[in-house]
């Protein structure tokens, strides 16, 4: 029997654990210009990431290529949360689709995290908000706000507040408190965690010898951070991350790399990068990742969800020592 | 033409694993590339793109190409140099190799109405790519074209001695491009540096003798493709004569069709603020009026 | 006239910028091996991490390799400060080596980093000693020493107390403080920083399903991760890292790498896993970087450092936005 | 052979740029690369490896492999199974391609002194790769030698039906290694699998099965090279009978030439402390008595 890929994490209810990642996506409706690729393939459609006020975005070049990587500074352009949930948000329930949609938040303040949630709480068809407390645009004072556990608690806490959605909160790798991080987002009431988004990066232009990116820096995601985003799934999952689903992200490009973040402890994977330079991917992962869980005898994914681990309980963050 | 919608095209997208039927190398690295693709053959524009996947494992991020020609309904040529990782890869392929490519995408150059009976092409170095299509769809239209190409390095394609004596320069600048010159368009080459049969000077300089030349009657449409400060006097002269001029602007690229935000240009919105479009959907080509050519 | 490439940062004087670095040059006597290869041709070498008595490592397997990079969980395997400062050092004397030795230190408390230094102040042909403090095997607590700024100025003062040698603080890229932690080394008296270490990562193994490596998380090196450096390096330099000398590395595998972390304000520059697959490296970037210098105009190599920045000052960490 | 010494070797090592003299596909994935490679072929021992750069930007790291035989003194062949990226990338090669390769690396089997009379070669799959360089050598001392290979899947080199009986096993286990019988070798296939021709059981049984029948007289000298778990029967069994026995121990590697710790092996030390050598430098040969068993 053909092992299942139905997934079911924060109350969404997905045909297959791949998220569609915030920012890679657009609103839903970019992709479906190729005539063979169909949202009903993917298991959910995270939104780009939304802000208040209509946001310019960065100056460009926003985009580099690394080895085995992409370095972005797209800076939140977006139409703002009234466009989205009076324009866009009705098109696509017009349209049909049944894919579940989450939307993917930014706020300034702890306020603006709240405003945001409770505005898209108007919507009919969202199946839950990501909160994007990683955004490296988006600063708390000096850092992120998902560098610290208070200012995520704060913002998980405040957005928690607003009425109904599951909550993803999205965290960084560009902190050394990544657990602590984790665990103060569950206990301010986050129903699931995803994990990375991207880690700050640059590359410099040699011939104009100055930074690359209209913004200098940029975020980079795509095959060069994927061990970087196991480890973290990882120590997570292992540190009590079981007790929330995972949402598992980072230079996912194939059945085997989605495999990989399950066993690690990924509950659902997260699908960015790739849909740039092969829009078949959301298919070609899903084929790849119920041949393995056949292949191993896994018969439902949930069953394989952690499989690297020896046991699942909240640790100190000893692993990770390397 | 007007400032973006940020609407999602609806524009069908095909992919194609598309052989490569030839490939020859030009002069300074240039490089002409036959490939087999039907879907898009039969469907692009002229100003419109193919984005293509650089063999092997040396690149992630397809690589955006204006298409040359169409052939046959069935291939598409690419013109491109060799600047980087990926097109020095492209340039390595054989025939018979497949090459993993989507399109068609973007806008294009506007054809739909309002043509003019005068078209000036202004490029710049291997900008000239993607303005052969134009020419062509232009000689259908019934345009007379002239092509102005500025280049410090090695014309991108083939060159010739033209025996038409032009009124605007002197008679001694005569090099033009064969194949623009076989379609009836009148092309010169402007290059800074002294070479004989070349215009001295800028491309846009040969469009400004040719405006003024025409006089203010004269109601020629420019097109233009190159480098951003090339494009921006072009943008400027047009604007001088109050001349539509479109603009291909080549912005680095993510996704290539809408999703992204990757291949911002800085447009002046409706009520002076800049807004971003994208290359990829309300672009490469933009009405050099509504352009902020101050960004860059 | 060619641009020279001497370089002198925290009193080493070096023929040109490039320093092989920790772990994976061992102590310099395994690479003498390749006919073409010489130690006069790199500007120094810094020797394996060295701790205070002689460490087993790590269970293998202790490397795989990621998409454009390289895991490593070695463990810091090494014979021990005694062996090193008695056999290792002599034998390098002995043998006429005229390159300059750093020494790389690891202490699991701030009085065994001390102890460290004042070992290696003994030998005779030392010229500097990196202070490891970003070695994710040795934790101070839940953390690195070099994750927060307070253990690592404790450690950097500690090793300041101890007789003469210039002293090269290293710092780990798994940490959102990276330009606190910078300023606190300088503070307490570090002659020049170096960054970056790896970044934490994992790979699974898809067939027995367990991390791969046999302590489960490694380090990351490689061209994967030379965004992030160069990053680093960037930041820190705008921050204030010009008033010290820095030594970038982190995926340098030729010499626009070189060119680009010189750039971004490094004074010298780490090479370290390309050795693996390219020992004729060090001459390859040493050329690299002179036929740079010299298109560009450049008639010192100092005169090209930090090129990237438009201004130099002590700045609060605004950079890091993307 | 004893404990590690953890000093550097001083053994020259060349780099070189080595063109594909032939590439033939075997059964099985299994691939035959001869390389023009003069300053190895005319240094390299038997059990020494080379490591070999894939071609492409698809790996970083080199990869390590024994070599089958030196040719001419001038060629090497290698005999691989394609099990990943860079094997796979390994087996895409044209003669007229360049490798770049560096060796020899490690220590080698210990073919100084002391060598006996009767020899054993103990393999799992590919792991025979290493042995008939050592089975070269054994001939030109004069040792009889008998090759045991065990494998699930296809043999990875050609094989033949032998003539020559064996007391130890029933007369239809006859298949045999072409190239190792014509060494004079006596070589036989054991499989898990029912397969005709076929020893049934486990390559190490062939070994105990031989010794049992050769008596406590033999001075069998005993070198293994394959899984982990079947080198720690055969050092087993080897050191129930008293004899010395080598084993050919794959690592994961970095630099593959001493200055990174990577490839480590866990031995039992002096005083009953492990320590950790360096399969590149103190390996990849082993004395099976003094590895850790117990580490894997
Ligand atoms: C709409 C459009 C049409 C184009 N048409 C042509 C054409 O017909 N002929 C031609 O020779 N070139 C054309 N270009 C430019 C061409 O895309 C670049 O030269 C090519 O991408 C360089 O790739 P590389 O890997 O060799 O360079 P690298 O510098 O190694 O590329 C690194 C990254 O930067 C991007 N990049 C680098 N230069 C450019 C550029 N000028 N424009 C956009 N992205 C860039 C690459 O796509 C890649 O993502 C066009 C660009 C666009 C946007
Ligand atoms: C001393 C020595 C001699 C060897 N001789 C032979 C031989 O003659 N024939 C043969 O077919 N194979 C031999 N091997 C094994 C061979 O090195 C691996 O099969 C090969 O490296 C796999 O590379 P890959 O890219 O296809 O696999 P991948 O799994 O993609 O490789 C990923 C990484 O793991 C390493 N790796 C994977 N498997 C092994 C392994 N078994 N041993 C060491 N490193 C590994 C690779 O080198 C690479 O760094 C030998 C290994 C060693 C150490
Ligand atoms: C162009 C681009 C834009 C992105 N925008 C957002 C965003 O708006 N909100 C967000 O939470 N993550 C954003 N991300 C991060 C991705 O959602 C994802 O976490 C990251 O790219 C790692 O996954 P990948 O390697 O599969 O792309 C963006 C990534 C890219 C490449
Ligand atoms: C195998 C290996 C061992 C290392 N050991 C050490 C070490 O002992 N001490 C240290 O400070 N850094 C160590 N490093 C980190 C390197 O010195 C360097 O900071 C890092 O690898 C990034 O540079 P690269 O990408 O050029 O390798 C090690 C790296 C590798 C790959
Ligand atoms: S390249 Fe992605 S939106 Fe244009
Ligand atoms: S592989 Fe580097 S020491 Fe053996």
């Amino acid at each position: 029997m053909k092992p299942s890929l139905r997934t079911t994490i924060a109350g969404i209810e997905m045909v297959n654990p791949l998220m569609m990642s915030s920012g890679t996506f657009g609103f839903g409706e970019d992709f479906t210009r190729f005539s063979d690729f169909d949202n009903a393939q993917v298991g959910a459609i995270v939104l780009k990431g939304t802000t208040l006020k209509p946001r310019l975005g960065n100056p460009p070049p926003r985009i580099a290529e690394t080895p085995a990587g992409v370095l972005n500074s797209i800076g939140l352009q977006n139409p703002g949360v009234e466009a989205v949930v009076t324009e866009i948000l009705p098109r696509l329930a017009e349209s049909g689709l049944q894919t579940p949609l989450v939307a993917n938040i930014a706020g300034e303040t702890v306020d603006e995290f709240a405003e945001l949630a409770t505005r898209f709480s108007q919507a009919t068809n969202l199946a839950a908000i990501e909160v994007n407390i990683s955004c490296p645009n988006v600063r708390h004072g000096d850092l992120d706000f998902g560098a610290e556990p208070r200012p995520a608690s704060e913002v998980i806490a405040a957005v928690r507040s607003a009425p109904h959605l599951p909550l993803i909160a999205k965290l960084t790798p560009n902190t050394a408190r990544t657990v602590d991080v984790a665990r103060a987002c569950v206990d301010a009431g986050a129903d699931a965690l995803s994990l990375i988004n991207t880690l700050t990066g640059m590359v410099i232009d040699l011939s104009s010898r100055r930074p690359l990116l209209g913004n200098k820096t940029g975020g980079l995601s795509g095959p060069a951070i994927k061990p970087v985003a196991v480890a973290k799934v990882h120590q997570v999952f292992d540190a009590g991350g079981h007790l929330v689903p995972l949402v598992g992200m980072g230079g996912i490009s194939n059945g085997d790399d989605a495999y990989e973040f399950i066993l690690a402890g990924a509950a659902a994977v997260g699908v960015g990068t790739v849909l740039f330079y092969n829009h078949r991917a959301p298919r070609e992962i899903s084929a790849g990742l119920a041949a393995h869980l056949e292949r191993a005898g896994f018969r439902r994914l949930s069953d394989a969800v952690g499989a690297a681990h020896s046991k699942k309980h909240w640790r100190k963050g000893s692993d990770e020592t390397t | 033409m007007s400032a973006p919608r940020h609407q999602p095209s609806d524009e069908p997208v095909y992919r194609e694993s598309a052989p490569v039927v030839r490939v020859s190398a030009l002069r300074g690295g240039h490089c002409r590339l036959r490939l087999g693709a039907p879907s898009i053959a039969a469907s692009i524009r002229p100003g419109q793109f193919v984005n293509v996947g650089p063999p092997g494992d040396s690149t992630l991020l397809r690589r955006p190409f204006g298409v040359y020609q169409t052939l046959d309904r069935t291939d598409i040529e690419l013109l491109f140099k060799v600047v980087g990782k990926g097109t020095a890869a492209l340039a390595e392929v054989s025939p018979g190799d497949e090459l993993d490519i989507i399109g068609p995408l973007g806008n294009g150059f506007d054809l739909s109405e309002d043509f003019a009976e005068t078209a000036v092409l202004v490029a710049g170095g291997f900008g000239v790519a993607p303005l052969y299509a134009l020419a062509q769809a232009l000689r259908e239209k019934g345009s007379q074209t002239y092509l102005f190409v500025g280049t410090e390095e090695d014309v991108p394609v083939e060159t010739s001695d033209s025996s038409m004596q032009l009124s605007f320069v002197d008679p001694d600048v005569k090099i033009t491009l064969t194949d623009f010159e076989e379609l009836g368009a009148v092309a010169r080459v402007a290059s800074m540096r002294h070479r004989p049969g070349f215009f001295h000077g800028l491309a846009s300089e040969l469009l400004e003798r040719f405006l003024h030349h025409a006089g203010s009657g004269c109601n020629a449409r420019v097109y233009a493709c190159g480098p951003w400060a090339m494009l921006k006097r072009t943008a400027g002269i047009a604007a001088e004569y109050n001349l539509t001029c479109e603009v291909l602007l080549e912005e680095r690229m993510g996704c290539g069709i809408g999703a992204c935000m990757s291949c911002a240009v800085r447009l002046k919105g409706e009520n002076g603020e800049p807004v971003y479009a994208r290359a990829c959907v309300e672009g490469p080509v933009f009405d050099a009026a509504i352009v902020d050519w101050d960004a860059k």
